[in-house]
């Protein structure tokens, strides 16, 4: 039952992102991304992160690509259309590419090398409630960077609010 | 609620109607028109009134004086014409002078009516005076366009209720009333008068 | 590699973002809020207005002009065309305004008759306001509520001259005919239930916190700008100058009644809003006089037959809803008048929109350009 | 397997079929109540009392031409009202209307309502942008805006009733109001959810997006026909997805007074009819708020107040339970 769904959402992540990154229509490329994360989203509930699964919807889906559309859509994009797309970086990026390539599969390769990989979301799924588990480890073992987490949000918080003000006299 | 914001009151306003017994002989606009002869001589070419009527009373002015004593007549308290009400031409092909420029003045003040108006031949330019009355602005476009009346120095001169290439002035006197005429567009250059 | 390096100029074009772009914004003529063929160019920096820039002139007609080409007596159907929405109001600007060349006798039937039915329908004018400006704001229940009330007004019209709108209701030297008994009975009964109507629209708005957040303080006009931009009628009034030609130059039968002038404070859409209400009751006030002292007798004083006015001109305004509505005419003694202007509210506190509008809000744009009161008939004549 | 799915695609068919149904006669009742709130009545010609209208609305919006401007993004907009629908539709995946009448149970239930009907905004983005319609753009830019904020009210006043529970999934909620409605408990969190609720629907007074007189129509200016309808369908679903979750939270759900005993989906839909009502009153009552204000009272006002409500939440379970 799982199977074929998993098969159609990575079909789905591949797809959309080849076409994402294809497109000359930085609006069509931004919400074939959503379709991406919706996809993504799909195979985080068939590995049982419920919760994780939401949070991607939410948060990059529904909050920040909709800021991306937005100030994707007060730039000129008539201009981005006629524009080339590839320029001469092909070897750039076949290069960067493959590193990527090599350094995923050993990692995958060498799995057991790194034993809090293995199964982090699996195992969490396993539990009946893995709101609970997160809210759990979130507020225990990483207390610490959550709340350095926190606090950087809120310094970019306050700097993007400086920056945006503007002093209206009215 | 609206009585704290809006006061009332029972009765107001002066009533311009005691005054004229009191002094029957004086004709209307007399008062001011010694003001303004008194600041501006020669200013007013002519005054006309309409019988004994205080609020017809007429001002014909220099060209050249007219900004000068439109200003005088907004700012003296005596006068105190606050506000342009109407600002319009009439057009007479035949006279020397071929447009009266008629401006019509409220005083909200002294509750009363003036009149002016300027005389100016075919080409002729008037001196603007949405300077001293905003309101001017708009009513002068609309001369410009109805009528073809140039008005010196206007900020806007645009026009206003024909199209921007209308060929000519449809209120003038000579414009035709039927057929095709004027309302052609194929020839919108058809007779700019005052080019 | 021609293409690489034209390409790269672009790019560098690209990121030299220019500051910001203002957004140039075309409102109507078909927008369902500029109540009418009116057109405004917005220009906006974020929702805040730069700059207006009004467009007229889609109903002109030349009005003017017909006018100068008929009788003094066939001009009048004309005036319904131009305030449609109080046509009663323009009648009776014309009609006296070329009475003024006589001195007749007006029988006083028929002036308490004319300022009767010019209150009914500054009534009727104030209520389509109110529905359309409320509309705007997003009350839509008001809207249906006046019109409800505006209906009443039409029917008494239809009642007393046999038309709604274009009603075409009096004649040089008085009215037609007698306004039939029911008339009276009828116009008693709506003036007596009109206040309340009144308090009911006010439930609606008046101290409604949304309504206020969206009036108070919006499109401010100072008593001097109001002025200088010759504003008149509630504009006028709402910024606290005490103005209204029914006190200052008494006409018809408003020197024997008793009325209030509403004055407002700070000159905003919400004082323009509170003027007009009050202006309404005080209308129903002033009808309710009417009916009292009305007058018997006849409703028509003699009048030649051909009307030909000494030769002259005259200037004569009168308080209509919107506010100064007046007639300049150039008589050369014959039957056509030599010139007619109009001296049109609408137009002229539609200059003022610009000034209104700076420095404010889109949606503001709405609400001021409600509270304005145009009607496009008699603006672009 | 296949009895299974074939179970499924039934249980999703008949919510989705009811659903569109009611959605098309919540119209009707809008229409209705407005009318006799207005002093008119409403749609009175097609059947009895206007029960057909909108059958006839539906018939006649299918049949309308279908315009695609000149200029528009064609896929972009073909897609847009779609992407408005479905996640309006999808919502009711994991609603319960009653104690076993539900398609699906999720722990993270809540949680996905407010996710999926987060992704209604791309739609409302969508069709700005691709209308390629000034008005249209600034009404979707002012729709997303003032989705988003209000989303973050939404989630946040929602925090109080869960901390109560203790779960995200909607049946343990109803559960845990089986003595006393949450309502009670936190009735600072249920107004700023009421009154986020209707700006999250883009009703009155915060029906901005749509403000026919200031934008003309909004995002939807150029849509016509069976898109327009979409656009109108997910307003509908919403507006009932939101007071199914309104009542889910704050109601006890499909729980009523023991002391009549009515099934379960008729008190469901008994406090269902009671919100509706509130909704169009609301509608045919209030003036709309300008945009300004409109962030201001969200931002101002009711993210403080949300907030607090959290904590002090927090503090008196801290102290009592």
């Amino acid at each position: 039952m799982e199977l074929p769904f998993f098969y159609l959402f990575s079909a789905g992540i591949i797809g959309a992102s080849l076409l994402m990154v294809t497109r000359s229509n930085v609006i069509h490329a931004a919400l074939l991304l959503v379709l991406t994360f919706l996809f993504l989203s799909g195979v985080f509930v068939l590995a049982g992160a419920e919760f994780l699964a939401v949070v991607q919807i939410l948060l990059y889906a529904g909050g920040i690509m909709v800021l991306y559309l937005f100030s994707i859509m007060l730039m000129n994009v008539d201009v981005s259309v006629r524009l080339r797309q590839f320029q001469r970086q092909t070897f750039f990026v076949v290069l960067i590419t493959v590193i990527l390539a090599v350094e995923v599969w050993v990692v995958l390769a060498r799995g057991d090398a790194y034993p809090g990989y293995k199964g982090f979301a699996w195992a969490m799924g396993s539990t009946p409630g893995n709101v609970e588990a997160l809210g759990a480890i979130l507020y225990t073992k990483y207390l610490f960077p959550f709340e350095v987490a926190s606090v950087l949000l809120l310094a970019a918080m306050v700097g993007a609010i400086v920056l945006a003000k503007r002093t209206i006299d009215r | 609620m609206a009585d704290e914001v809006v006061n009332e009151e029972a009765s107001g306003g002066s009533s311009p109607e005691t005054e004229a017994p009191e002094a029957p002989k004086t004709p209307p606009g007399k008062a001011l028109r010694e003001l303004v002869d008194a600041e501006y001589p020669g200013a007013i070419l002519e005054q006309t009134a309409y019988e004994d009527r205080e609020d017809e009373v007429t001002f014909v002015l220099a060209d050249d004086a007219l900004v000068k004593v439109a200003t005088y007549l907004r700012d003296h308290p005596a006068s105190s014409f606050k506000i342009l009400t109407d600002l319009t031409a009439a057009h007479y092909p035949d006279d020397e002078n071929t447009f009266q420029v008629v401006y019509q003045l409220v005083s909200v003040d002294h509750s009363r009516l003036l009149r002016l108006k300027v005389m100016v031949k075919e080409s002729q330019e008037v001196p603007t005076v949405s300077g001293v009355w905003s309101s001017a602005n708009w009513m002068e476009r609309e001369v410009y366009d109805l009528f073809g009346v140039k008005f010196k120095d206007h900020p806007d001169p645009r026009r206003i209720f024909m199209p921007e290439d209308w060929g000519s002035h449809p209120f003038r006197k000579d414009y035709p009333l039927e057929g095709l005429g004027e309302r052609v567009y194929e020839k919108p250059k058809r007779k700019e008068i005052g080019e | 590699m021609v293409g690489g390096v034209e390409s790269s100029s672009r790019i560098e074009r690209i990121t030299t973002v220019p500051g910001t772009e203002e957004l140039v914004i075309n409102m109507g003529p078909q927008h369902p809020s500029t109540h009418g063929v009116l057109r405004v160019i917005l220009k906006l920096d974020g929702e805040t207005v730069t700059d207006v820039d009004s467009d007229i002139g889609y109903l002109h007609r030349g009005t003017e002009k017909i006018g100068e080409n008929i009788t003094y007596t066939m001009f009048i159907p004309y005036t319904d065309r131009l305030d449609y929405i109080a046509a009663p109001s323009s009648n009776l600007a014309w009609v006296q305004a070329v009475e003024s060349f006589f001195d007749w006798e007006i029988p006083e039937r028929a002036l308490f008759l004319r300022t009767m039915v010019g209150e009914l329908s500054r009534i009727a004018s104030h209520l389509l306001w109110l529905a359309t400006h409320a509309l705007d704001i997003g009350a839509m229940t008001v809207f249906l509520w006046a019109f409800r009330e505006r209906e009443m007004v039409l029917d008494l019209f239809e009642m007393a001259f046999g038309a709604r709108l274009t009603v075409n209701a009096f004649r040089l030297g008085g009215l037609h005919q007698d306004v039939p008994p029911e008339f009276l009975v009828e116009a008693r009964k709506f003036v007596d239930l009109f206040p309340s109507r009144v308090d009911d629209y006010e439930t609606l708005l008046t101290e409604n916190r949304i309504w206020l957040q969206r009036t108070r303080g919006v499109g401010v006009i100072s008593a001097e700008d109001a002025l200088d931009y010759a504003m008149t009628g509630p504009i006028l009034r709402a910024s606290g100058v005490k103005w209204d030609l029914r006190r200052a130059k008494p006409y018809a039968a408003y020197p024997y009644v008793d009325f209030t002038i509403p004055v407002g404070e700070n000159g905003d859409v919400y004082d323009r809003y509170l003027v007009r209400l009050v202006e309404m009751r005080q209308s129903a006030h002033i009808i309710d006089q009417c009916l009292d002292m009305l007058p018997g007798g006849p409703v028509s004083c003699k009048t030649p037959r051909t009307i030909k006015p000494p030769e002259g001109e005259i200037y004569h305004s009168i308080e209509n809803p919107k506010g100064e509505f007046g007639f300049y005419i150039v008589s050369d003694g014959s039957e056509t008048p030599y010139r007619v202007k109009i001296r049109p509210p609408s137009f002229i506190n539609l200059a003022g929109l610009k000034k209104l509008c700076m420095g404010e809000l889109l949606a503001d744009v709405v609400a001021i350009i409600g509270s304005i009161d145009i009607v496009l008939g008699e603006c672009d004549r | 397997m296949i009895p299974e799915l074939i179970a499924a695609f039934l249980k999703i068919a008949m919510v989705l079929g009811v659903i569109s149904l009611v959605v098309a006669y919540l119209t009707y009742l809008e229409r209705k109540i407005i009318g006799h709130i207005q002093m008119r009545l409403g749609p009175m010609r097609v059947g009895w009392h206007g029960l057909l209208q909108p059958i006839a609305d539906g018939l006649k919006l299918f049949l309308k031409e279908d315009i695609i401007p000149a200029k528009a993004d064609k896929i972009v907009f073909v897609i847009a009202p779609i992407m408005v629908l479905a996640p309006a539709f999808v919502v009711y995946s994991v609603l319960p209307f009653d104690k076993n009448f539900y398609i699906t149970q999720v722990n993270v239930g809540l949680f996905l309502v407010l996710a999926v009907s987060s992704l209604g905004v791309f739609g409302i983005v969508m069709a700005g942008w691709a209308s390629n319609s000034k008005y249209s753009l600034l009404g979707a830019f002012r729709s997303a805006a003032q989705m988003l904020s209000y989303e973050i009210f939404l989630g946040f006043s929602l925090v109080g009733p869960l901390m109560l529970a203790g779960s995200l999934n909607f049946q343990n909620i109803v559960e845990a109001q089986a003595d006393v409605w949450f309502v009670f408990y936190q009735p600072v969190a249920f107004i700023v959810f009421f009154i986020a609720a209707l700006a999250e629907t883009n009703r009155v007074p915060f029906d901005l997006p749509e403000a026919e007189t200031e934008l003309v129509a909004g995002f939807h200016t150029e849509y016509s026909g069976m898109k327009f309808a979409f656009f109108f369908l997910a307003e509908y679903a919403s507006i009932m997805a939101i007071s199914t979750v309104c009542i889910s939270v704050f109601f006890g759900g499909w729980g009523g007074i023991d002391a009549i005993p009515l099934p379960g989906i008729v008190w469901y839909l008994l406090k269902m009819a009671v919100l509706i009502f509130v909704f169009i009153w609301i509608r045919a009552t209030l003036p709309r708020y300008r945009y300004d204000q409109l962030m201001r009272v969200g931002w101002k006002f009711m993210f403080p107040l949300a907030i607090l409500n959290i904590f002090v939440t927090g503090l008196l379970k801290l102290l009592f339970i």
